[in-house]
């Protein structure tokens, strides 16, 4: 039977597979996409969480609205993300992370 | 919700989502984030949170994917032939992502909380429509619950209106200064830089 | 008042000389020739006033703290007056014979300069009340030996050599302080040679019946201050100097070299025969060490050409006899006969009398023929000259005949005869056999000496040219020539104090060796070089001095130089490694590896970012739980 | 308003007005002559007295009670002597320099004459610093190398000065705080000594302090394992500063664990572990740094190398802690401190003259400048010990001091560091002589030829030389000033 650990252990693999796509990946855009990739993955354990937990018989929707903020969230930094990668890509022609080291100390 | 479904979703998700990491070409990518995110709200669907899931394929799904692909088109952004890979980048990113996920697995594994399954948590719709407290009032939720149904969208507009007003609000203030952000930031300069 | 002026008037004269040579030019001579008159002649009033009662006066405060009186303080006892005698009388003679012999050297100031600074140094040896004022003019010494024998500097082989003679003392100057420290300390802080002998003689607390009596500390004690005779009086391990000493002018080998300053070794363990003859261990190394000096020396100079070489090795040789006497005399005195006659003076002083005039001539002696021959020394390429200079023959042939010891007429037979007594009743009889195999072997190379440079025909024309040399020159000779007979006589040796066997027939077989031992080698000497040209035997050992100065060569390359290359080496690695470079390293390194955080490169960024959740959630939920929390 | 004050302020005003535009060489020379007639005065002032003298005090701080106090005892008043004629030397033999020698010379000297003759230890601490900053800079803009070794060299030292002077602080607070013990902190050394009289420290304690006193004065004093600064520092400094900081600030050290460290932690020294780390330190100072000097190719090093080899016998004379033993450590340091003043003020004319000073490239100087060979002697022996030199008497008194209480037959360490530190002595008339015999004997090898310095310029170094002869030969001139017991 489908427990509620295997919803986490699912969300939790979705996630590595984001973390590990932004460490490896060179091109920022991909970069990018892992990032929404881990933040949906949160979103799965919190709907996961939601659906466990019964509060008076019915989901716990807190969690759920959470999901609903994370959602809105995401999307605004979305839009920004890209705006930037098109600033960069304008000033640098090229997406790649290795390009990017202003910070450098 | 038979448990084979499940894996095929969970495939889905985690196989597309593997694609969008190796991916060469960014479409391809971007095409396989969109795939994954379906499969992920049918997740939704299975934990019985219809809205989440819908709001899933609207916005990731649709909005932020046609954005991706959008930004691709606008800056021509070739596949990424024959650079060398960045081993040590990869060899760390993978290596950290394996010990991530073992180190989930083992804290999943060592709490009984998630052993419960959907069976042993039933959703007992009808006792729910007198206990939900304020909600109780609202006709339409009542009426939806004793039919045995379970009004989702309405129980989540319930809930984020009634307890985090406030929150939206900011949410609100949040998407506004986003959208200020990317004018700013994409207009061209008039003077040379 | 005497000693001060015998002591502080050629100090004036060399500081004077020092100041205001240029000034001065030829009048910085008659300072110094002046000072050294003067100052024997109130030797001479010294003599005079020879008022029994020793005492030690002060004359000038040098290092006054508590208990510690290292001060300038005079001791004129029947030792010290006769040595006076002695080094005034011999001192102003070379004074008198350098004025002839520098006559064309111009450097004169500087060199009657330190001849004054050598007669103030030799004085102060003589008349010390305490070791250190000893050990103070000790190295006085050491250095106005260095100033003569590298008075010209220019040659090479001068340079080198004063600079072996002072490190080859300064090496026996480290014993002689050793010595010293010991002996303060377990005096109580006073070094004074009175206070010494109290302690040491019978009811003193360091004797050798003295309760807290320790042998190992007396024979250390006594060895260390030997090591300081041994670097002035070249014995055995430290003899090396000597004969290079040769390269400074002859009036200096005749003075400095033969008579006084090596002959304060002697003089010092004399004086501190106290302390000797408190270890029989000590005595015996020290007799050892004589007769080891002076059979070596003896065969050494049987191969030597050149004329002042050999006398350098002679005067090597008579040392090593008198060091010898000391020795015999300290392990006599601990078998337990005493030394017996109203003035018990010492054999080794009597020798060191007799042989200071005898050999002092023999080199003016060689200096006046060296001055003829225009500065030739080998001795192969003289020959003739009895025709050419009878004066300097005949003295030079008294004084030979003296160092020789012939029989009851030189002086040298009896203090010679006195030593061998001496070695003859110490107990030990291979001293004996030695010293009269060495003295067989001083009148062979002597008599070798004699003939070849003034009998036969002259092999060179410097030499078919020699003519007498001035009076001046000559007068020195004659009167030590008289000295060097009349020196053993009663009279004159009660006048000087010095050391005369009571009993006046010396035993039957050490008379018999004597005369056996001139005979034979004045006889052999005769065979083997009448008429020669060439050296008929030719043993390449003596000739080159038993290889000493090569080993000693090899043994300073390897044990200083090398040893210095290695300890640079180390120190520059380790100490300079460890304290300074090792810190800076790590400090330089650090700051690398925290340059790295800042990189600037993204994906470092998000691995730290990843391994950081990692390393917390491993903290929180495995490591804690098991740490009881 | 005492006279020490005078004598500080002097050359410290003078930098000022030189620096102000004050003709440099007038001005120095003035200055520095009048100091040292002013503390020749405050020496036949103080002839045969004990005790502070001349003291005077100007209260600056109530708390941490510092006041600016001067007082000169015996031992200050023969080191003030020792700076004021190193510093009439060494500016005297300047010549054709820019301002700056005369400036750096005029500060290192006052800042030493401050912290001999100051008795509070925050201002003995500070005039050091004071002294030390213009010898780096010194190097580091006028050295003898090119560019880059003389920066590496100004470094290393700076570095290791700074380090050695942040352990002495430590020692230093850790000292005073012990002694005031919560209650009104003081750094008046006369309210230390008293109350280190009144109730000592415990054994260990002391001698945890002094060892730590001791890496702080030992370092800024070249001591055996810190001293790898010290040959290259000399070896590249510019004559007046090599003069004045080989010849007097680097008695500071020494000057310091006599002044503070010895009557405040009187039991500090004795303690087995210290002890024994001591002599094993001031052993390598002899016997290793003796070596290292033999092995030395170049005059220079070998004058900076045994600089650092002399200071061994001056701790050993610290180490025995006897009065004879420390009154002769002042005098070795006063006859070193004049005797390696007067070899570096030669070195320097020779550097000048000859350009080189490798032994394989000189030789046979003495045929042509009979005076400079002369007065070269006088430095070449006294540092070799010879008596009738002040060196011997200090030497001999620190060897005799180490064995006051020797008992026949029973030797304690001590006693076996003096005699091998008695073959330093042979070791250094080694080094000393073979450097006197390949520079001035034999004949000019290679052409180069030295001329007589002029007699304006020989002045300030027969005036070192004499001092040496005139101390040397009575020696009690010195030890008379020295009466209170130490």
């Amino acid at each position: 039977m489908i427990t509620l650990g295997h919803y986490l252990v699912v969300s939790g693999m979705l996630f590595s597979l984001g973390l590990a796509g932004v460490i490896a990946r060179r091109n920022i855009i991909i970069v990018y996409m892992c990032l929404e990739m881990m933040l949906s993955a949160a979103n799965l354990a919190l709907v996961g969480f939601s659906r466990f937990h019964l509060v008076n018989g019915l989901p716990d929707y807190t969690a759920q609205s959470l999901v609903f903020f994370t959602i809105t969230v995401a999307a605004a930094e979305v839009a920004v993300g890209l705006a930037i990668i098109v600033a960069l890509f304008r000033s640098k022609q090229s997406v790649d992370v290795e390009s990017v080291t202003k910070l450098q100390g | 919700m038979p448990p084979l479904l499940f894996y095929l979703f969970a495939l889905i998700t985690l196989g597309f989502g593997f694609l969008v990491v190796t991916g060469r070409n960014p479409v391809t990518c971007a095409l396989a984030l969109a795939a994954s995110f379906v499969g992920l709200a049918a997740l939704f669907l299975s934990l019985d949170a219809y809205f989440i899931g819908v709001i899933q394929i609207l916005v990731y799904a649709g909005a932020v994917m046609v954005l991706f692909l959008f930004i691709i088109m606008l800056l021509d952004i070739k596949t990424e032939e024959g650079k060398k890979l960045n081993l040590p980048a990869i060899v760390s990113g993978v290596l950290l992502a394996v010990l991530l996920t073992l180190q989930i697995a083992a804290v999943v594994g060592s709490t009984e909380l998630a052993r419960k399954t959907s069976q042993d948590t039933p959703l007992a719709l009808t006792e729910a429509a007198t206990k939900i407290g304020k909600a109780a009032a609202l006709p339409t939720i009542t009426n939806d619950l004793k039919a045995g149904t379970l009004p989702d969208a309405k129980l989540i507009g319930f809930t984020l209106f009634d307890q985090y007003g406030f929150h939206l609000q900011v949410i609100g203030l949040l998407l506004l200064v986003g959208t200020i952000g990317v004018v700013v930031l994409s207009k061209r300069e008039r003077s040379a830089p | 008042m005497h000693a001060s002026i015998i002591l502080l008037l050629p100090f004036f004269s060399a500081l004077v000389i020092l100041l205001g040579h240029r000034q001065l030019k030829g009048a910085a001579v008659l300072i110094s020739v002046g000072s050294s008159i003067i100052s024997f002649i109130a030797c001479l009033a010294l003599l005079a006033a020879a008022d029994d009662k020793e005492n030690t006066k002060l004359l000038l405060p040098f290092l006054d703290i508590g208990y510690l009186h290292a001060n300038i303080d005079v001791l004129i006892d029947k030792q010290s007056r006769g040595m006076m005698f002695i080094v005034s009388f011999i001192g102003m003679l070379v004074h008198i014979f350098s004025l002839g012999y520098m006559k064309d050297d111009d450097a004169k100031p500087r060199f009657f300069g330190s001849l004054s600074l050598f007669m103030f140094s030799m004085t102060g040896i003589v008349l010390a009340g305490n070791l250190i004022m000893m050990f103070i003019f000790w190295e006085l010494v050491g250095l106005s030996s260095y100033l003569l024998i590298g008075h010209w500097y220019q040659k090479a082989s001068a340079a080198e050599a004063c600079k072996k003679a002072f490190l080859t003392n300064r090496i026996g100057d480290f014993g002689f302080m050793i010595g010293i420290l010991l002996l303060f300390g377990a005096n109580g802080g006073s070094v004074n040679i009175e206070d010494l002998t109290t302690a040491f003689g019978p009811g003193g607390t360091l004797g050798i019946h003295a309760p807290g009596h320790s042998a190992g500390f007396t024979t250390a004690a006594a060895l260390c201050i030997f090591l300081g005779a041994v670097g002035k009086s070249a014995q055995f391990p430290l003899h090396v100097w000597l004969p290079d000493a040769m390269e400074g002018p002859t009036p200096v080998s005749a003075l400095i070299h033969a008579a006084t300053m090596v002959a304060a070794g002697v003089y010092m363990l004399v004086r501190v025969r106290f302390l000797i003859e408190a270890s029989p261990l000590a005595a015996e190394i020290i007799a050892g060490i004589g007769a080891v000096t002076a059979l070596m020396a003896a065969l050494m100079a049987t191969q030597q050409n050149d004329i002042k070489r050999i006398l350098a090795y002679s005067t090597l040789s008579q040392l090593g006899y008198m060091v010898m006497a000391v020795g015999a005399v300290a392990m006599s005195v601990q078998h337990g006969h005493e030394l017996h006659g109203p003035n018990p003076g010492h054999p080794a002083m009597f020798h060191l009398y007799t042989h200071a005039f005898f050999k002092a001539m023999l080199f003016l002696g060689s200096g006046a023929i060296i001055y003829a021959c225009h500065h030739e020394q080998d001795i192969w390429k003289m020959g003739g000259l009895r025709k050419h200079m009878p004066v300097t023959f005949y003295t030079f042939l008294i004084g030979t005949l003296a160092l020789m010891g012939l029989p009851w007429i030189t002086s040298g037979f009896y203090s010679k005869e006195a030593i061998l007594g001496a070695a003859y009743d110490s107990g030990c009889s291979i001293l004996f056999h030695s010293a009269s195999l060495t003295a067989l072997l001083t009148s062979f190379y002597m008599m070798r000496l004699v003939i070849v440079a003034f009998f036969g025909k002259s092999r060179t024309d410097s030499a078919r040219h020699a003519k007498e040399v001035e009076v001046i020159m000559l007068l020195p000779l004659v009167i030590l020539a008289v000295f060097s007979v009349f020196s053993a006589w009663k009279t004159f040796a009660d006048t000087l104090q010095a050391y005369k066997p009571a009993h006046e027939e010396p035993h039957a077989t050490v008379l018999f060796a004597s005369i056996a031992a001139f005979l034979i080698g004045t006889g052999g000497a005769i065979y083997l070089y009448r008429g020669k040209d060439k050296d008929p035997i030719n043993i390449k050992l003596f000739a080159n001095k038993f290889y000493f100065d090569e080993i000693y060569a090899v043994i300073v390359r390897v044990c200083q130089d090398r040893l210095a290359w290695i300890v640079t080496a180390l120190e520059r690695v380790l100490v300079d490694g460890l304290v300074a470079r090792l810190p800076t390293a790590i400090v330089a390194r650090l700051g690398a590896a925290t340059r790295m955080l800042q990189g600037g490169h993204l994906q470092g960024y998000t691995f730290l970012l990843g391994g950081g959740v990692i390393a917390v959630i491993y903290l929180v939920v495995f490591v804690l739980p098991r740490l009881g929390h | 308003m005492s006279v020490l004050e005078l004598i500080i302020a002097l050359p410290l005003l003078a930098a000022l007005a030189i620096w102000l535009g004050a003709p440099a060489r007038a001005a120095s020379l003035a200055a520095t002559s009048i100091n040292l007639i002013l503390v020749l005065y405050t020496a036949v002032q103080y002839w045969g007295k004990t005790g502070l003298a001349f003291t005077y005090s100007r209260p600056i701080l109530e708390n941490p009670s510092l006041s600016f106090a001067v007082g000169a005892d015996g031992i200050s008043i023969i080191l003030a002597l020792l700076t004021t004629l190193v510093m009439l030397a060494a500016i005297w033999q300047i010549h054709d320099r820019p301002d700056i020698f005369y400036v750096s010379s005029l500060l290192i000297g006052g800042g030493a004459l401050g912290a001999f003759l100051t008795t509070d230890i925050f201002f003995i601490y500070a005039f050091h610093e004071l002294a030390l900053i213009p010898t780096f800079l010194m190097i580091a803009l006028h050295g003898r190398a090119e560019p880059a070794y003389r920066k590496a060299v100004a470094w290393k030292a700076t570095i290791y000065l700074g380090v050695g002077s942040l352990v002495l602080l430590a020692g230093l607070v850790w000292l005073v705080l012990e002694f005031s013990g919560g209650s009104k902190l003081t750094f008046d050394l006369e309210a230390l000594r008293s109350q280190a009289r009144l109730n000592p420290l415990p054994d260990a304690k002391q001698a945890q302090i002094f060892f730590v006193l001791l890496l702080g004065f030992g370092s800024l004093v070249s001591l055996f394992p810190f001293h790898s600064w010290a040959a290259p520092a000399y070896a590249t400094a510019p004559t007046p500063v090599a003069m004045l900081h080989s010849g007097v600030l680097k008695k500071f050290g020494l000057y310091g664990l006599i002044r503070i460290a010895l009557p405040l932690l009187p039991h500090g020294a004795h303690v087995e572990w210290v002890q024994n780390a001591l002599l094993l330190m001031l052993l390598g100072n002899i016997l290793i740094m003796g070596l290292v000097t033999i092995h030395a190719k170049r005059l220079d090093d070998t004058l900076a190398n045994s600089s650092v080899m002399h200071m061994g016998y001056i701790f050993l004379g610290i180490a025995a802690g006897t009065e004879i033993a420390l009154k002769g450590a002042v005098i070795l340091m006063f006859a070193h401190g004049i005797s390696i003043a007067l070899l570096f003020g030669l070195l320097g004319r020779m550097r000048n003259q000859l350009g080189t000073l490798e032994y394989n490239k000189l030789g046979g100087l003495a045929s042509h400048a009979p005076a400079f060979t002369v007065l070269f002697a006088f430095g070449t022996f006294a540092s070799i010990g010879l008596p009738g030199l002040t060196n011997f008497a200090g030497e001999v008194l620190i060897f005799l001091g180490n064995f006051t209480d020797f008992k026949a037959g029973v030797m304690t360490n001590l006693q076996w560091t003096v005699i091998l530190a008695l073959w330093g002595v042979v070791m250094s008339a080694v080094y000393m002589l073979r450097a006197y015999r390949s520079i001035f004997h034999g004949s000019p090898a290679t052409g180069l030829f030295m001329i007589d310095p002029a007699l304006s310029q020989r002045v300030p170094f027969i005036m070192l030389a004499a001092t040496l002869l005139v101390t040397g030969c009575c020696p009690w001139l010195l030890l008379n000033l020295m009466k209170s017991a130490l």
